[in-house]
C-alpha cells in the first residue's frame, strides 16, 4: 500500500534548486518541492541538520530529572533537564551498541539505564555505571562515553531549542527582528506562559512545509477554506473583509528569515487578542516597549512560523455557538516523517496560574478549532495531503508547474507601512504572500548551502 | 448439555434484556454515524452529555498516560453540536464527498464499571472496543482502535449517552482528524 | 440497578431471541466461508438469493454512489454456484492453497430496514458490518471493510440469504480478486 | 413479524443464555489482557489448561498446515504462569512501558464442535474470531488476525479455559512476539 | 510492511535496455523489467509521458459539463466535457497553490472550484474567478491561469485519448494500422456502443505489463489456466484446441505496434461474438468494408492491447452453467501505481440502446468471467503477482534471467498468412509469441527514447 | 505509514565501508551499517549472493520427492530432494514466463507444474513437459530448459547449504575450523538430530545483522536485558557471574569467520547441555576427538552464528518455574527482507529416535524461551528495533556515530588461550567483543569485494 516517491530528475537537486531560485525571484515556487525524495533528504541533512529546532516549553521539565522525548527532524532526542537545572538534548542512542536509552515519553529521572547491557547515564548525560566494568573494560575512562547531545541548546523566554550545528549563530541571533514580535506574546502576561498537559500529535500525509506555510500567514484562504466555521458562527471576532481593513491587519514578513500576520483592532483597543476581561486586565507592559505593548493590547489574532517548524497562533475562540472563549497561545510543530508525511505535533499554552477552570476553558477553545478534531484544522490537513499528491506527479515534473505566490506583487496591490513601529518588511493588508515568500527563500538558502556532505 | 449454567454469576434473563438493548444503542449509534446522520447521531447524546478522548503519552507511570486536561476531544453537548452544525453546512470540502467510515463494535460488557457522579435517573455503565476504518476517496485507509467506557441513561424513549471516555490505541493518531467521532 | 429497562423500546424477550437466531446464523456463514465449505455455504442461500455488491464511485450525490448496474458482483444463486463449482474442481489454482480468510462480524441489527419486495414467507432484515481479513501465501494480507444489508427467510431447518446487498467502504477494490464472498 | 422464529432450532432462550454468559467471559478475558492484568488473566485458565497455538505452513494437505508439534505456543497453565510471572517482575523491559492491545473477540459459536477427551465437569465448546490491534510505542502497529476453538468448564465462581487452540491467520507472525495472549 | 524495490544494477538503466535489446531479437526478455523502480519511473516519464493513453469512453460523458477523474500514468486529469461540447482533459491541480481543484470521481458541472481559496475555473478550464482579484491581485490576466491540460485529446469511436507530449502523432496515425481491427468492434453495430455504469477498480500487487502482455493474447495460458473454468462448462465456445484450428483462429501482431488475437467461426457463421440472435440481427455493415463485416460476423472471441496499457475482449459467456449468455465489448485498463503494483479498470460496454435487461446480463456475463470477482480474472491476477516477485529477486538480475517470448519463431511453427485481408503481421495460429513481442518492441522504442531528462 | 530509508550519503557506500574498516581497527563500528538501503542492497549482491547459506536440515526432506520452500536473501528456491536423492535449490520462477512453479512450502511430488500454461519440470529440475510442443516449439531443446538452480549445494552433518557463486569454496571448507565446534553438537548423539515438525517464523522491524551478531555470543547482555528471566528462576543453570568463571566459559572468535561462546562445567563434568540423565547416557565419542567429545560432556550451553546468517543453540531449559527440562539445539536464520526487516526462522533439533514425548518436552523448552512468545526472544527482538531505528537517523550519519565493540582490547582484560584444544582465537572469558568483531570483519572482507556489479 505504498508509494516509494521517486526523486527529483531532469539534472538532480541542483537543478530543482536552480529552477526554484529563478522562479521565487517572481513569486513562484515549483510544486515539485512538495513531494521529491531527494528534496526531503536534503531538508534533513541541510535544514534540521543545521537550523535551531523547538523541543519543548520549559514548563514542561520545570524540575531537575524532568525529561521529554522529542525530534530534531526525524532524529529522537531526551530533552533533560539535568540535577543541575540546565536543559540538554541527548541522542537517545546507547554509546554502547545504540539502544534506545529512554523508553518514555515524558518522566522524571536521575539517570537513564539502557535495557541492553545495563550501562548507565545520569541526567547530565554523562556515563556513570558499567557493568562488570573492572573486567570488561579496565582502561575505559567513562567520559568518553557521554551520550550524544545536540552541541547546542538554548531557551527563548521558555521556549527550548536545539541546534545540530555547532557552527551555528546564537539562538537570539537566529530568531533576531522575530523576536520583537514573539515578545508581545510572550511577555505580555507578568507571569509568563505555561503549557497545559502534554502536546497533542497527529499524522498528515503531506509535506511539512504546507502547514508551516501556511502559518507564516496564508490570510487568503480563511474566508473560502473555512467558511463553514464562519457560516456557523464560531468565530464572530473574523469581521470585516481583509480589503477594508488596509493598515489594521498587517503582514510581517522577511523578519530574519520568519514571519507573522498580525490582525489588530482600532488604535484604542484593548482586546489582548480577545481575552475575557478578567484575563485582559491582568497585562502588563513589563519589559516590553510601547509600541510592543501597544500592538498586544490591539491584537485580535496572530499567527506566525518561526524558520522551519515551529509555528504558533494566538487567539480568542468559542467552542459552541455564542458559548464562552477561552484565549490561548498555540505552538504548533511540523515534525517530518517522509517527502509526503508530517505529524502535527500541538501544545496549548495559557498564562501561568489561570485557575483549572479556565485553563481548561482555553484548551477547549484551542482543541475545538486547531486541535486534530478543530474545526478549523481538519479543512487545511485534507487540502495539503492533495497538493503532496500531485506534487509527486510525473507531469508537474516534466511541464515544471509552478505555484503562485506573488499576490502583492503587482503594482498597487500591498503596500509596505514605512512607519511601522515592528522590524521586518511589513505590508498593510492581509492580501499578499510575502509572509510565504519568506518561508521559501529561508528554506532556499539553507537548502543551496552545501555542506561537505554529498546528498 | 442442560439449558442452564450453574455458578456462573450474572447469568440471568433480565440482564442480558439489557444487555440486547444495549448493544442495540451501539449498533444504532454506529450506524448513524457511518451513515453521515450526524444530527441523528447528536440525539443519542444526554444533553449534559461529557464527551472525552484523552492524550495519550507514554509515561512510567502508567496511570498517568491519558490526559483528560490536555485531550484530544473535551466536549460537551454544544460543542459537538457545533461541529455537527458545521460538517451539516455545504461548505465542510473536507467531508465533501464524505469520508467513508465504518465502526466494528465488539466486546460490549456492562457493569463493569461503577456508577461514579449522579446521573440523570437510571444509568448503565458500559464498556465497548471499537475498530474504525476510515478512508477518504484517495486516501490511505486507516484504522483508529480505541476501548470505550459510557454511561448510559434512559432518556425516556431510548437511551442517552451521558458520559463517554474513548481510550485509545494511539499516542500519534493516525488520521489527520478526528472529524469523525467515535 | 433493576432488572428491567423502562421507556426502552423493544426490549422484549422474543425480539432478543430473533437476534440470537440470526446472529448465530451469521457465525455460522462466516464459519463455513473461513474454513472454505464453499458448497455447505451455499446450502445457506435461498434458490433466488440476489446477491449485489455494487459499485462504488463518488459523486456530488451520496446517493447515486452505489451502482448497482455496474456492480462488483451481481449474482444470483446459478452464478454463485457456479463459482462455487469451479473452485471445488481441483484446477482453480489461485486457491490451492487457499487464501486465508477471517470474518470479524458485527454490529447485527435486525428490523432496520423494512421488508421490500416479497419475500417467500417469514423473513427479517439484518443490518451488519463485517471486516474481512485476507492474506495468500507470500502477498500482503488486505482488509476489506463492508456494510451488508441481508433479507434473510425461512427455509425451514434454519435461515437462508434471499436478498443481499453489500456497500463495500472501497472504491477501489484492495484485493484482486473478491473470489472470496462477503 | 411475529414474535418467534419458526424452525429454526436451537433458538431456546435457555441456550441464549448460555451464549450470553460465555460471550461475557470473553469480554471479560479480553479486558483484563488488554488492561494487562495479567495475572487477573490468569485466574481464568483452568489449572489443566492446554493453551495450544500450532504453527502454519502451506501444505498440499490442507488438513496438515496447522502442525501443534511445532507449535507457536504450546502451553500449560504453569508455563503460561511462568510467562505471566516473568512480566511482572520490574525487569520485563520490552513491556515497559506495556505494548498497546485491543482484542476485538466477535463470531462467538457455541456447540459447533464436540467436547472430546474428558472434561472436568460441565463443559461448552465454543469458537470465536478474534482481531488484536498491538503497537508499541514508536513501532507500526500490527494486526494479528485469528479463528479460536476452546473448551470452557465450569469453574464454580464463573468459567474457566480448559482447552484452547488458535488458528492463526498467519504462517509468519507479524510481530516480533506472541508475549501477548491470544 | 513494505519492500522498497531497489532499481537497476549492473550498470543502470541503459544497460538493462541493451540486454533487452538483445534479447528480444531472439524472442527473449530479461525477467527483471517487471519489478525495478528505475524502470518504471522511465515508464512513467517516456511511455507514458509520450504515448496516447486512454481516458474514458464518449457515452461517460455525453453532455455538456459532464466530468469523470481520471489518470494518465499515475497523474490526476479531470475529463470533462465543456459547455462548447469539447473534450478536455484538466490536470487536477490549482494553478495557485496545487490544490485538486475536482474532488468527485464523475459528475456534471459548470466550473471547478478550489476549495483552499476559492479560484474557479470554467469548464473549459479557465480561470473565471479569484476572491478579492481587484486588490489582491489588479494586474493578473486571468487567461495565463487557466487549468494545465493535456496538450492533446482526441476520440476514436467514442473512446478518448490524451497524450501529454505536444509532438506526437495523431491519435489516428498513433492507431495506426489496429483501427482496421477495433472498428470491426465498435462500428459494427448501427447505434454504436455505450459503457454501463461506472469502470471497476482493484488492486493488483504486479506489473502493470504483465496485465496489456496476456491481453496482447496469451492464447497459451487458455487451457491450462483457466481449466476450472472449462471443466465447470462455463465457456462452451471454447471447444477444439488450439492445434486443430490453424487460420480460425489468428494472432494479429505488429499492428502499428499493437497486436489481437481473433477466434474465428466457418467462413458462413454469423458468430458476432457470440451474441443471442436478437442482437445478431441487428449488426450492419455500415462503414466497415466486406472483410471487416465478415471478420465480425465469423468472430467468436478477440482480445487485443492498444500500446501502452488500453486493452480490450469481445465474447459472449454465460454467467451459470448453461444459462443464458450475454454478450459484451470490455475495455481492461492497466494503471500503474508503481513497479509491483497496478490497478485494474474495467469498463463493460454494449451496443447502445439495448434494454435495461440485456444490458445487465451483458454485464453480469462480463463480471462473472473477467471482473474483480470473475471466474477467469483470480487466476491470471494471481499468476502476475508471483512472476512480479520474483522479478525483483538479486538472483535473476545476477543470472540476467530471460523469459521465453520465441513461441512461432521455430521452422514450421506459426506461418504469416500473406492473403488475411487485414493489416498487420497476420499468424494462422494461436499457438505463437509475436502478439506479446510486439509489445515488448514497441515498448523498448518508446522507453530507449531519451528525452532530455535524466532519469 | 511507511518510511523509505536512504541510502548511504557522503561519498557513497565506498566511503561508509572505508569508515568501517577504520572503525573496525580499534573495536568500533558505524551504527549507520544498521539502517542503510546502499548497505542493504550491496548485502543482497556481495554477502546472501556469494556465501553459503543455510537453507534446510535434511530430515526436513528425508524421502525422493520432498520438497520445503526457502529463501536465500529475499529470493526464494525449492530444496528438493529428487528422485535420485540428490538436493537441489531451485529458483522458483518457471523458465517460459517467470511464474512461481511451486506454491506449497513443503510437500512431496514428483514434479512442478506451472499454473499459468503447464509446463512440467520433473524434481530433478529438468522440463519434461510442454503443452502443444510439437506446434508450438518443433525445435525445442528441453535442456536447455531445467529450472535455474543455485550453482552448489552441499550437506554438513545434515545442514543443507547452497551458495549462488559458482567460483566459491566447498562448503566444508567455508565452515573451516567452525566445523571442530559444530561436530560436537551435531555428531556426538549416535543417531544424529532431527528436525522437529516446521520452522516457525516470525517478523521483526530491526536489522538482520542484530541477530546474527547477539548470537555470535553476546555474553555480556544475559544478565541485564534477561533479569527479569532469571528473577523467575527459568534458567537456574546460568549461575556464577561471568567475572568467576575465566577459562570455564570460552568466547571462539575468528574461527574461519565464524564464532561461537560456549558455556562449560568443571573438567570432569557430565552435562551434554544439561540433558535429562536418560538423553546423556546415549552421547557416544564415535568420530569426534577426545577433545571434542570431552567438550561436549563439559557443555552448558553454546551458541553460534556460521556467517552470515545461520545461528545456533545448545543447551536446556525449563517451561515452568522448577519443571522438567528439555534439552534442544536450535537453529536460527536471520532472514534479510529490507534494511530494516528481518524474518526469524526457528528450527528445533532432538536427537533423531527420541520419544514423541521427550521431543515434545524439548520443543516446548525451546519455544517458551527461545521462541517467538519465549520469555528471552521478546527483550532482544525490541531491543534490535530501537538500535535499527536509530541507525537511520540523519544525526547518526553526520557525526558518524560508532558503536563500541572493544571489550577485551584493553590490557588485562580477554586472555587467548593458547592451550584450547579447538581452532580460532579462543578468549577465556565471556567478557569479550572478539567473536562479535569476527562477524563485522568477515562481513567487511564480503561487502568490500566488487563483483563487476556497480551498486
Ligand atoms: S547497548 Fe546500551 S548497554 Fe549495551
Ligand atoms: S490553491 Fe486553489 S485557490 Fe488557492
Ligand atoms: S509461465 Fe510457466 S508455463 Fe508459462
Ligand atoms: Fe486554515
Ligand atoms: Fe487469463
Ligand atoms: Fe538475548
Amino acid at each position: 500500500m505504498t508509494t516509494v516517491h521517486p526523486g527529483t530528475r531532469t539534472g538532480g537537486l541542483d537543478a530543482l534548486l536552480s529552477r526554484v531560485r529563478e522562479s521565487l525571484a517572481d513569486g513562484f515556487l515549483p510544486l515539485q518541492v512538495f513531494n521529491d525524495a531527494d528534496v526531503y533528504d536534503a531538508e534533513l541533512e541541510r535544514v534540521f541538520g543545521r537550523s535551531w529546532v523547538f523541543l519543548a516549553h520549559e514548563t514542561e521539565i520545570p524540575n531537575p530529572g524532568d525529561y521529554v522525548l522529542r525530534r530534531i527532524g526525524e532524529d529522537p532526542f531526551i530533552v533533560s533537564r539535568g540535577n543541575d537545572g540546565q536543559i540538554r538534548a541527548f541522542f537517545n542512542s546507547c554509546r554502547h551498541r545504540g539502544t534506545q536509552v529512554c523508553r518514555y515519553e515524558k518522566g522524571n529521572s536521575n539517570s537513564f539505564r539502557c535495557p541492553f547491557h545495563g550501562w548507565t547515564y545520569n541526567n547530565l548525560g554523562n556515563l556513570t555505571g558499567v557493568p562488570s566494568r573492572a573486567q570488561a573494560y579496565p582502561q575505559m575512562d567513562l567520559a568518553d562515553w557521554s551520550l550524544h547531545q545536540a552541541p547546542k541548546v538554548d531557551t527563548y523566554h521558555g521556549l527550548v531549542f536545539a541546534c545540530l550545528d555547532p557552527e551555528a549563530v546564537p539562538l537570539s541571533e537566529y530568531i533576531g527582528d522575530m523576536g520583537w514580535y514573539l515578545d508581545t506574546n510572550l511577555l505580555a502576561h507578568p507571569d509568563g506562559l505555561e503549557v497545559i498537559g502534554e502536546p497533542l500529535r497527529w499524522n498528515i500525509e503531506a509535506n511539512w512545509k504546507l502547514g508551516a506555510e501556511t502559518f507564516c500567514g496564508d490570510s487568503y484562504h480563511l474566508q473560502h477554506l473555512h467558511r463553514s466555521v464562519f457560516e456557523v458562527g464560531l468565530v464572530p471576532q473574523f469581521r470585516g473583509k481583509a480589503e477594508t481593513r488596509r493598515g489594521l491587519d498587517v503582514h510581517v514578513s522577511e523578519c530574519s528569515g520568519h514571519a507573522t500576520v498580525i490582525i489588530r483592532g482600532p488604535e484604542e483597543a484593548r482586546i489582548f487578542w480577545g481575552s475575557p476581561d478578567e484575563l485582559k486586565a491582568q497585562y502588563r507592559q513589563g519589559e516590553l516597549s510601547d509600541a510592543q505593548f501597544s500592538l498586544a493590547r490591539r491584537s485580535i489574532f496572530q499567527v506566525g512560523t518561526v524558520f522551519p517548524n515551529f509555528s504558533f497562533m494566538h487567539t480568542s475562540t468559542a467552542f459552541s455557538v455564542g458559548g464562552v472563549a477561552g484565549s490561548y497561545f498555540i505552538i504548533r510543530q511540523w515534525q517530518p516523517k517522509g517527502p509526503n508525511r508530517v505529524e502535527a505535533w500541538n501544545w496549548t499554552l495559557v498564562p501561568r496560574g489561570l485557575s483549572e477552570e479556565a485553563k481548561q476553558i482555553a484548551h477547549r477553545a484551542a482543541l475545538s478549532q486547531v486541535g486534530p478534531s478543530g474545526n478549523f484544522e481538519a479543512e487545511d490537513s485534507v487540502v495539503w495531503e492533495g497538493i503532496t499528491r500531485v506534487a509527486g506527479s510525473a507531469f508537474a515534473r516534466r511541464i515544471g508547474a509552478k505555484l503562485h505566490y506573488a499576490m502583492g506583487l503587482d503594482d498597487g496591490s500591498a503596500q509596505v507601512m514605512e512607519d511601522f513601529e515592528g522590524p521586518g518588511t511589513v505590508y498593510d493588508t492581509r492580501l499578499e504572500d510575502g509572509v510565504q515568500r519568506t518561508l521559501y527563500r529561508r528554506w532556499l538558502q539553507e537548502i543551496s548551502r552545501g555542506d561537505g556532505t554529498a546528498v | 448439555m442442560d439449558s442452564q449454567l450453574h455458578g456462573i454469576e450474572a447469568a440471568d434473563a433480565a440482564r442480558y434484556g439489557e444487555h440486547a438493548a444495549i448493544r442495540d444503542f451501539y449498533s444504532l449509534e454506529a450506524r448513524l454515524l457511518d451513515d453521515n446522520l450526524l444530527t441523528d447521531w447528536l440525539g443519542l447524546l444526554h444533553e449534559n452529555v461529557a464527551y472525552l478522548v484523552p492524550n495519550r503519552t507514554f509515561k512510567p507511570l502508567v496511570e498517568d498516560d491519558f490526559s483528560v486536561a490536555s485531550g484530544v476531544m473535551v466536549d460537551d453537548h454544544d460543542s459537538v453540536a457545533a461541529k455537527v452544525a458545521r460538517y451539516e453546512t455545504l461548505h465542510a470540502w473536507s467531508e465533501d464527498p464524505p469520508s467513508m467510515t465504518r465502526r466494528f463494535v465488539t466486546n460490549v460488557e456492562i457493569g463493569v464499571d461503577p456508577v461514579s457522579e449522579t446521573p440523570p435517573g437510571r444509568a448503565w455503565t458500559a464498556r465497548t472496543n471499537v475498530l474504525v476504518y476510515h478512508a477518504r476517496r484517495d486516501q490511505q485507509p486507516a484504522l483508529i482502535s480505541a476501548g470505550r467506557r459510557d454511561v448510559l441513561v434512559d432518556g425516556g424513549n431510548g437511551l442517552r449517552v451521558w458520559r463517554r471516555l474513548v481510550h485509545l490505541d494511539h499516542n500519534t493518531l493516525p488520521v489527520q482528524d478526528l472529524a469523525i467521532f467515535l
